[in-house]
C-alpha cells in the first residue's frame, strides 16, 4: 500500500488526500545509448563492428554521399529541374546507420526523408533523382526488389511494415522489415495501431523514428507530452529504446540488435533516434517562418558527419587524401546521375494507364485508346519540366 | 452438390482459395475463434489452423495496412472487416495504398488483397451496420466492387477475387446471408469479375440493381409479368469494372431503365450507370431513366428503416412510370 | 552507464554482448488502486465520499437500476420487442463509480455498455428503451442535455471527447468530458490520437477503460502485449491508473481525484478499470463458442454489486428490507419504462428527413415530398416491430 | 476594396469571421505559427492569439475527430487538413458523426464544423498532393461541399459555410491559390450555399465544371465564341446540395452539355449530374451528355501530370462533338 503517488498527489489542488490503496503493479525504463559523444570519442566500449575499418568508412561514405545528392537535388529544385524535395541535411546517420545494420533481403520501409538509408540498401542515385523527379519509374529499383518505395502520407506504411513482418513470420524466414517513421509520424493512429499490431504478434519489424525535432513547423515538444518518443513502446508493450541519432555508430548497433533479436523470435522493437533537421522541411518550406537561427546553429556541432570524421580521425582511420578522393568519388557520382538524370526522356505518357492492374479491364482499355488518339492529334508534346 | 445460403458459399469460396492456394490467409475480427459474426469463417480456424486463420486486435485501418505489407510480401490476405461502417477508416489506406502499390512501383510490387465486408440494411441492426459506400470505392483507381446477390455468384466472385492479382473490395449483403441460396457445386470454379449477370430477358424495361435489391427487382419483374410486361433484371454485382456493354445492350432492346440501389440517391453508383447511358446509350432512350435508390439522408434506425429502403412498391410503381412515359 | 539492460540482453540470442553505453532517461510506474477487497472489506482508508452512507447507498441502487434494466432489455430483446442489445452484466461499477464522479455540467461520452452511467447522469429508461428499440429519440436526453449519445463505432467517441474538453478549457470553465471505451478499443488509432492530443494540450478530459477483458471473442492477451493497459498513457505523456473496476469505491475514487485534477489545470487522465464480462457480448454473440464457462464462473465471485453488497452489510449500512424494497423500486420503474417504450408509437416517418440540417436543401425537401407522396398511397403502415 | 488572390481570399474570409464570432477558431497542422503552407491563415496567429489558432499534432482523424467535440460544445471550429489526399482518414469521423450528430440526436448536439483543405492537380507536387475526392463527400448525406473557382466565390462561399449551421468540406484549388485574383470588398458578405453560378450565358451548349477547370471551361468558350459558338458556362461551387434547376434550366435552353471535372471519371461528380439530365432534362438533350473527366487512373507523378488533367483541348473537342450530334 502506497501514497502520496504522484497520481493522487500532482499536479492540482489535493483535496481527497486520503491515503488511496494503491500498489504498483508494472515498472519501466526507458534507455539512451551513445557510442560516440559529441566530440567522436567514444563512450564506453565499442560494438564489435565498429572494430572494422571498411564498415565505418562504408557508413562514412554512405553519409557523404547522401549529403552530396542532397544539395545537388535542392540545386536542380531551386533551378526547376526537380520536383519539391526533402533535405535529410543532418540527419544523415538515422538513415544510413539503419540500413548498415540490415541484411539485403530484409525489407526497408522509408519515410520521404530517408535517400540515404535507399543508397545503401542499392537504390540508385538516378533512380532516386527519377522519383524526386516525378517519374515512376524511380520507384521500380533495380537493386532491393522487395524494399517499399517512399511513403508520402506520414507514417501510413507503418502497417505495411507489419504485414511485411508477418509474412516472414510465416513463412519462417529469418528476415525482418524496418520502417522509418518521423517524429511527427509518431502522433499518427495507423502508426500505433502498427505498434500494437506487431507487439502482440510478435513480428520481426523494427520500427526507427527519425526524431528530427519537427514536423514541418511544429516542434516535437508540441507534438506530443511524452517526454521522449521511445516510451511510445510501452504502450504496445514492446522494448523501445533512444538512441543519439547523430552518431551512426549507435543507430547501426541498436538497429543490428532489433534486428538480431527480431530474427530470434523476440518480436519487434521501437527505436528513436534523437537528430536535428538542420535544414528547410523541403525545398517548398521556409523555416525562418517558424524558427530562429539561433536555434538551429548550435546543432550543426552535432551533426553526425562532422562527428564520425572527428572519430574516425582520432583513430587515424581517415587521411587526409582518403577524405578527398571519396568526397570527389561522391560527387562525380551524383554529378554522373544527375546527368543521366536529366538526359531520360519521361515515360510514354501512356503508361499511366498501363500498372493499374495485371489485367486492364477493358473500360480502362477503352480510356486508353481515347487517350492515345488524342495523343496523336497533338503535333509536339508539351515540355515536361 | 449441396444447397448453400449465401454465407456459406461465401464460407465454401474461402475454404476452396485456402485449400488451392497456400498463400491464402484469412484475418479479421472474430473470425477465427469465433468464426466471423455471421459465421462466414466458421470452421476455417480448425481445418487451417492459426497461422492462416487470424484474429486480430480491433483496429480496422491497421488490419487493411498490414494485409498490404502481406500482399506486397507474395501472400494473398482476405481480411474481413466486420461491417462496412467501419471500413472507413481504411478509406485511406485502400487509396492511398492497396490500390497504388502496383503503379507507384510500375509493377515491381503488387497487392492481391480482398477486403470482404458485410454490407447493407434490413437486418434490423444498430447503426453504421446498414452501410452501403460501394460508389466510393468504385470512385478508387485500381480497385475492383464486387457484390453478389446470390449464393452461387458470391461462391464464384470471390473465388475470382482472392486470384485475382489485384485489391477487390469484396461486399456481402447481410440481407442475404441466409436468405439467398443455391445448389453449388464446390469445384473451385470462378465467375469472371468484369460481366453484369442477366437475371431475366425482357423487352419492355431494364431493371438494373446489384445486391440484396436484385432480389426485390426480381420480384417486381415477375410481378409485372402476370400484367403482360416484360421487364429485363441485370445484376451488376461487378460494379467496378462496370460491363457497360450488357447495360448498353439491354437498354437499347428496351429503351427503358429503372437503376436501384440502396445507398443514397446522390452520387451513389446508379448516377454512373445513367450518366453511362446519357452518354453512350442517349439514342436508345425512349423515357427519362428513373434512379430508385435510399434518400440523402442517413439510414434510419430499426424502427424506420423499412420507411429507407427501396422496396417492391417503389421499384415497381418506377418502372410503370418508365413505361407511362411517351 | 549501463549494461545487460533487457534491451540488450533479453530475449533473443546474444550476440554483441559488448557494453553497451546506455543511460536510464525515463522511469514510470503503474499503480493499482483497491478500496475494497473482494469480500467488500476495505483495503487501507476508505475516500471521504466512502463515509456517506447515501452515496453509498445511491451507487448501490444505481448498479441494481442497471441490471434490472439490463435483464429486462435482454428479455425483450429474445421476444423480439427491442433490437441487438449489449449487455453490462458484471461490468456495472465501472459505469457507475464513473458517472457518480461527475457533476451534472460535465459531459459524458459513453460507449454502447455504459448504461448504468447513462441513468446516472439522469438519461431516462425510457430514453434507453426507445434507443435499443431503434428510435432515435432514445439519443434526446432531457436530462444530461451535453452528454453524446451511445458510439457504436468502436473508440471513435475519443477524439470527441477531446474536442469538448478543448472547448472547456478555450472557455475556462471547470469542467469536464469523461470517455468510456473498452479494452479492444484501446487498440485503435483515434484513441491513441486522442490521448495524445489530451496529452500535449492538457485537456480536461477523463478516458475510463472498462477493460471487461474480451473484445467479443477476442481476450485482451490476444488484444496488445501491454500488461496493463493503464500503461498506455505513458505514450501520450499522461497519468495512467489501473483500478479494480469491480470495486465501485475505487472507480469512483479514481474518476474523482482525475476530475479534480482535470479542473485544476492538471490535464488528461486514462484510468483502466478492470473487470470482467459476465455475459455474450450482446444478444446477437454466443459466447460458448469462444470460452468456456469455466472460465467465466469464478469471475461471478468478484462481481460488483455483491461486492458492494458485502461492504454495506459488513458496515451496517444495509438492512433486508432495504433491500428488498431498493429491488422492488428497481423493477417497478424498469417495468413501467418498458410499458412506456412500448406503448410510445413510432415517429412519424418523415422524420427521417427532418434533422440532417437546421435548414434543409431543396433537394432533399423534395425527396421528402416524393416520399410524403408513397406514404399516403400505403393504406396502412407496416408493422413496426 | 483590394485585390486578393484565391488563398488571400480563404484568409480574408476567415479573419472576417473570426472578428464576427468569437468561436470561430483555426485549427490545424502548421496552420498558426507558419500560418499553413500555403499561407491560407497567415497573420491569424498574430491577430486572435494561440487560444483560436491552433497548431495541432500530426494527426488528421484526431484533428476531425476533436473538432466534432469542439462544435457540439458551440464552439465553431474550422479544421484544415494540410492536403485532401490526407483526408481519407477523417472519413470515419466525418461520415460516421460530423455528417450525423444532429440526426442522431434529433438536433440536440449538432456539428458547425468546416473542414478546408486544399485540392486537385496541376502544382507539380508529389504524389497524394494532388487529390480531387468531392464526389465521396458528395455522397454523404448531412454534409455539404463546396469548392470555390474564383476568389470572390472563396470568400463568400468560406463565410457562408462557416457561418451554416452544419458541416461543410471545403475544398480549394490548389492550382487557383495565386492564379485567381478578383477585387473584394471584405465587407462580410457571404453566397449561398445552393446556387451554381452561371459565369457566362450561352445557347448552343452548356459546360458545367468546378474547382480550376472552371477557367479551362471558360477559356474554351471565350475560343468558341470566337468562331460563333455560344457556350454557357455554369459553376457548380456548391457541388451538395445539387442546385439542379440551374443545371436543367441551362439544358433545356442549349440542348447540348458537356460536364468537366479532374477526379477520375468513374463515380464522379459528374455522373451525378449527368443522371439527374437523362432523368428530369432528357427531353431537352439533343445530343449524349460528354463528360471530360480525369481518366480512371492515378494522377500520374508531375513529369505526365499535365496529360492526366483535362485541359482546355480536350473540354474544346468535347463541346465540338456535343455540337456536330444531329
Ligand atoms: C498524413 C499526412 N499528413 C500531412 C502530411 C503533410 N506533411 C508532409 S511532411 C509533414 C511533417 C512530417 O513530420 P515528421 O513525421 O516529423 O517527419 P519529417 O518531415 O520531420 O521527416 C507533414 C505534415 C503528410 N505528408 N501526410
Ligand atoms: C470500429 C469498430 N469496429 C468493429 C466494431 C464491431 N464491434 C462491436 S463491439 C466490438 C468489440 C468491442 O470490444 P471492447 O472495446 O472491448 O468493448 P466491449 O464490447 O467489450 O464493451 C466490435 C469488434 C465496431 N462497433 N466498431
Ligand atoms: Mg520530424
Ligand atoms: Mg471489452
Amino acid at each position: 500500500m502506497r501514497q502520496n503517488s504522484s497520481w493522487w498527489v500532482s499536479p492540482g489542488p489535493l483535496r481527497d488526500s486520503w491515503e488511496a490503496a494503491t500498489s504498483i503493479i508494472a515498472r519501466f525504463e526507458i534507455e539512451h545509448l551513445q557510442c560516440l559523444d559529441a566530440e567522436g570519442l567514444p563512450v564506453g566500449q565499442l560494438p564489435a563492428f565498429a572494430e572494422d575499418r571498411e564498415a565505418l568508412l562504408a557508413m562514412y561514405r554512405a553519409m557523404v554521399l547522401a549529403r552530396t545528392f542532397d544539395a545537388k537535388a535542392v540545386s536542380l529544385q531551386r533551378t526547376g529541374r526537380l520536383g519539391t524535395y526533402a533535405s535529410a541535411l543532418g540527419q544523415e546517420a538515422v538513415s544510413v546507420g539503419t540500413a548498415s545494420a540490415m541484411r539485403s533481403e530484409d525489407v526497408f520501409l522509408p519515410s520521404f526523408r530517408e535517400h540515404g538509408g535507399q543508397l545503401v540498401r542499392g537504390v540508385t542515385l538516378v533512380e532516386l533523382f527519377l522519383f524526386w523527379g516525378g517519374d515512376e519509374r524511380g520507384n521500380v529499383f533495380a537493386g532491393p526488389r522487395h524494399d517499399f518505395p517512399v511513403s508520402i502520407p506520414v507514417g501510413s506504411h507503418a502497417p505495411h511494415a507489419v504485414g511485411v513482418a508477418l509474412a516472414m513470420k510465416l513463412r519462417r524466414e529469418p528476415r525482418a522489415a524496418v520502417a522509418v517513421i518521423g517524429d511527427g509520424a509518431t502522433s499518427k493512429g495507423d502508426v500505433y495501431e502498427a505498434l500494437n499490431f506487431a507487439g502482440v504478434w510478435r513480428t520481426p519489424v523494427i520500427f526507427v523514428i527519425n526524431n528530427n525535432r519537427w514536423a514541418i513547423s511544429v516542434p516535437v515538444e508540441k507534438q506530443t507530452a511524452s517526454r521522449t518518443l521511445a516510451q511510445k513502446a510501452i504502450a504496445a508493450g514492446i522494448e523501445g529504446l533512444q538512441v543519439d541519432g547523430n552518431d551512426v555508430i549507435a543507430v547501426r548497433a541498436a538497429v543490428e540488435r532489433g534486428l538480431e533479436r527480431a530474427r530470434g523470435g523476440g518480436g519487434a522493437a521501437w527505436i528513436e533516434a534523437v537528430t536535428y533537421r538542420l535544414g528547410d522541411h523541403t525545398t517548398a518550406d521556409d523555416a525562418s517562418r517558424y524558427r530562429d537561427d539561433a536555434l538551429v546553429s548550435p546543432h550543426w556541432h552535432d551533426e553526425p558527419i562532422a562527428r564520425l570524421r572527428r572519430h574516425l580521425v582520432h583513430r587515424g582511420m581517415l587521411q587526409k587524401n582518403d577524405e578527398e578522393s571519396l568526397l570527389e568519388d561522391c560527387r562525380s557520382a551524383v554529378e554522373a546521375a544527375a546527368n543521366e538524370y536529366m538526359a531520360t526522356p519521361p515515360q510514354d505518357p501512356l503508361s499511366m494507364f498501363d500498372h493499374l492492374f495485371a489485367v486492364s479491364p477493358a473500360d480502362l482499355k477503352r480510356q486508353r485508346e481515347a487517350f492515345a488518339a488524342t495523343m496523336t492529334v497533338t503535333t509536339s508534346p508539351r515540355s515536361t519540366r | 452438390m449441396s444447397e448453400l445460403s449465401l454465407v456459406q458459399a461465401v464460407n465454401a469460396a474461402l475454404r476452396r482459395a485456402m485449400i488451392d492456394d497456400s498463400h491464402v490467409i484469412v484475418l479479421g475480427e472474430d473470425v477465427a475463434v469465433d468464426g466471423g459474426v455471421f459465421r462466414a469463417t466458421d470452421g476455417l480456424l480448425r481445418e487451417f489452423g492459426t497461422e492462416r486463420v487470424i484474429d486480430t486486435p480491433l483496429a480496422e485501418a491497421g488490419i487493411v495496412g498490414l494485409s498490404i505489407g502481406l500482399a506486397a510480401q507474395g501472400m494473398r490476405p482476405v481480411a474481413e472487416i466486420q461491417f462496412t461502417g467501419f471500413m472507413y477508416t481504411c478509406m485511406d489506406q485502400l487509396l492511398n495504398h492497396a490500390s497504388r502499390l502496383r503503379n507507384r512501383t510500375r509493377g515491381r510490387l503488387n497487392c492481391p488483397l480482398v477486403v470482404r465486408s458485410p454490407c447493407g440494411g434490413g437486418i434490423r441492426a444498430v447503426e453504421h451496420h446498414s452501410e452501403s459506400p460501394e460508389a466510393m470505392f468504385a470512385h478508387v483507381p485500381g480497385l475492383r466492387v464486387v457484390i453478389p446477390s446470390s449464393a452461387a455468384r458470391a461462391y464464384g466472385l470471390l473465388l475470382a477475387a482472392i486470384r485475382d492479382a489485384d485489391p477487390v473490395v469484396f461486399l456481402e449483403p447481410t440481407r442475404l446471408y441466409r436468405a439467398a441460396r443455391d445448389e453449388i457445386v464446390d469445384d473451385g470454379t470462378s465467375l469472371p469479375l468484369d460481366k453484369a449477370f442477366n437475371l431475366r430477358s425482357g423487352t419492355d424495361a431494364t431493371l438494373i440493381a446489384w445486391g440484396a435489391l436484385v432480389h426485390e427487382s426480381l420480384a417486381v419483374a415477375a410481378e409485372l409479368a402476370s400484367e403482360g410486361i416484360s421487364v429485363e433484371v441485370i445484376d451488376v454485382a461487378t460494379l467496378k469494372p462496370l460491363d457497360t456493354e450488357t447495360i448498353l445492350a439491354s437498354v437499347a432492346k428496351t429503351g427503358r431503365c429503372v437503376i436501384v440501389h440502396e445507398a443514397p440517391l446522390t452520387a451513389g453508383f446508379g448516377a454512373e450507370i445513367a450518366a453511362r447511358l446519357a452518354e453512350e446509350g442517349l439514342s436508345s432512350l425512349l423515357a427519362p431513366i428513373v434512379r430508385v435508390a435510399g434518400y440523402d439522408t442517413v439510414m434510419p434506425l430499426p424502427r424506420l428503416e423499412h420507411h429507407y429502403l427501396p422496396d417492391t412498391r417503389r421499384i415497381a410503381a418506377a418502372v410503370r412510370r418508365v413505361l407511362a412515359y411517351r
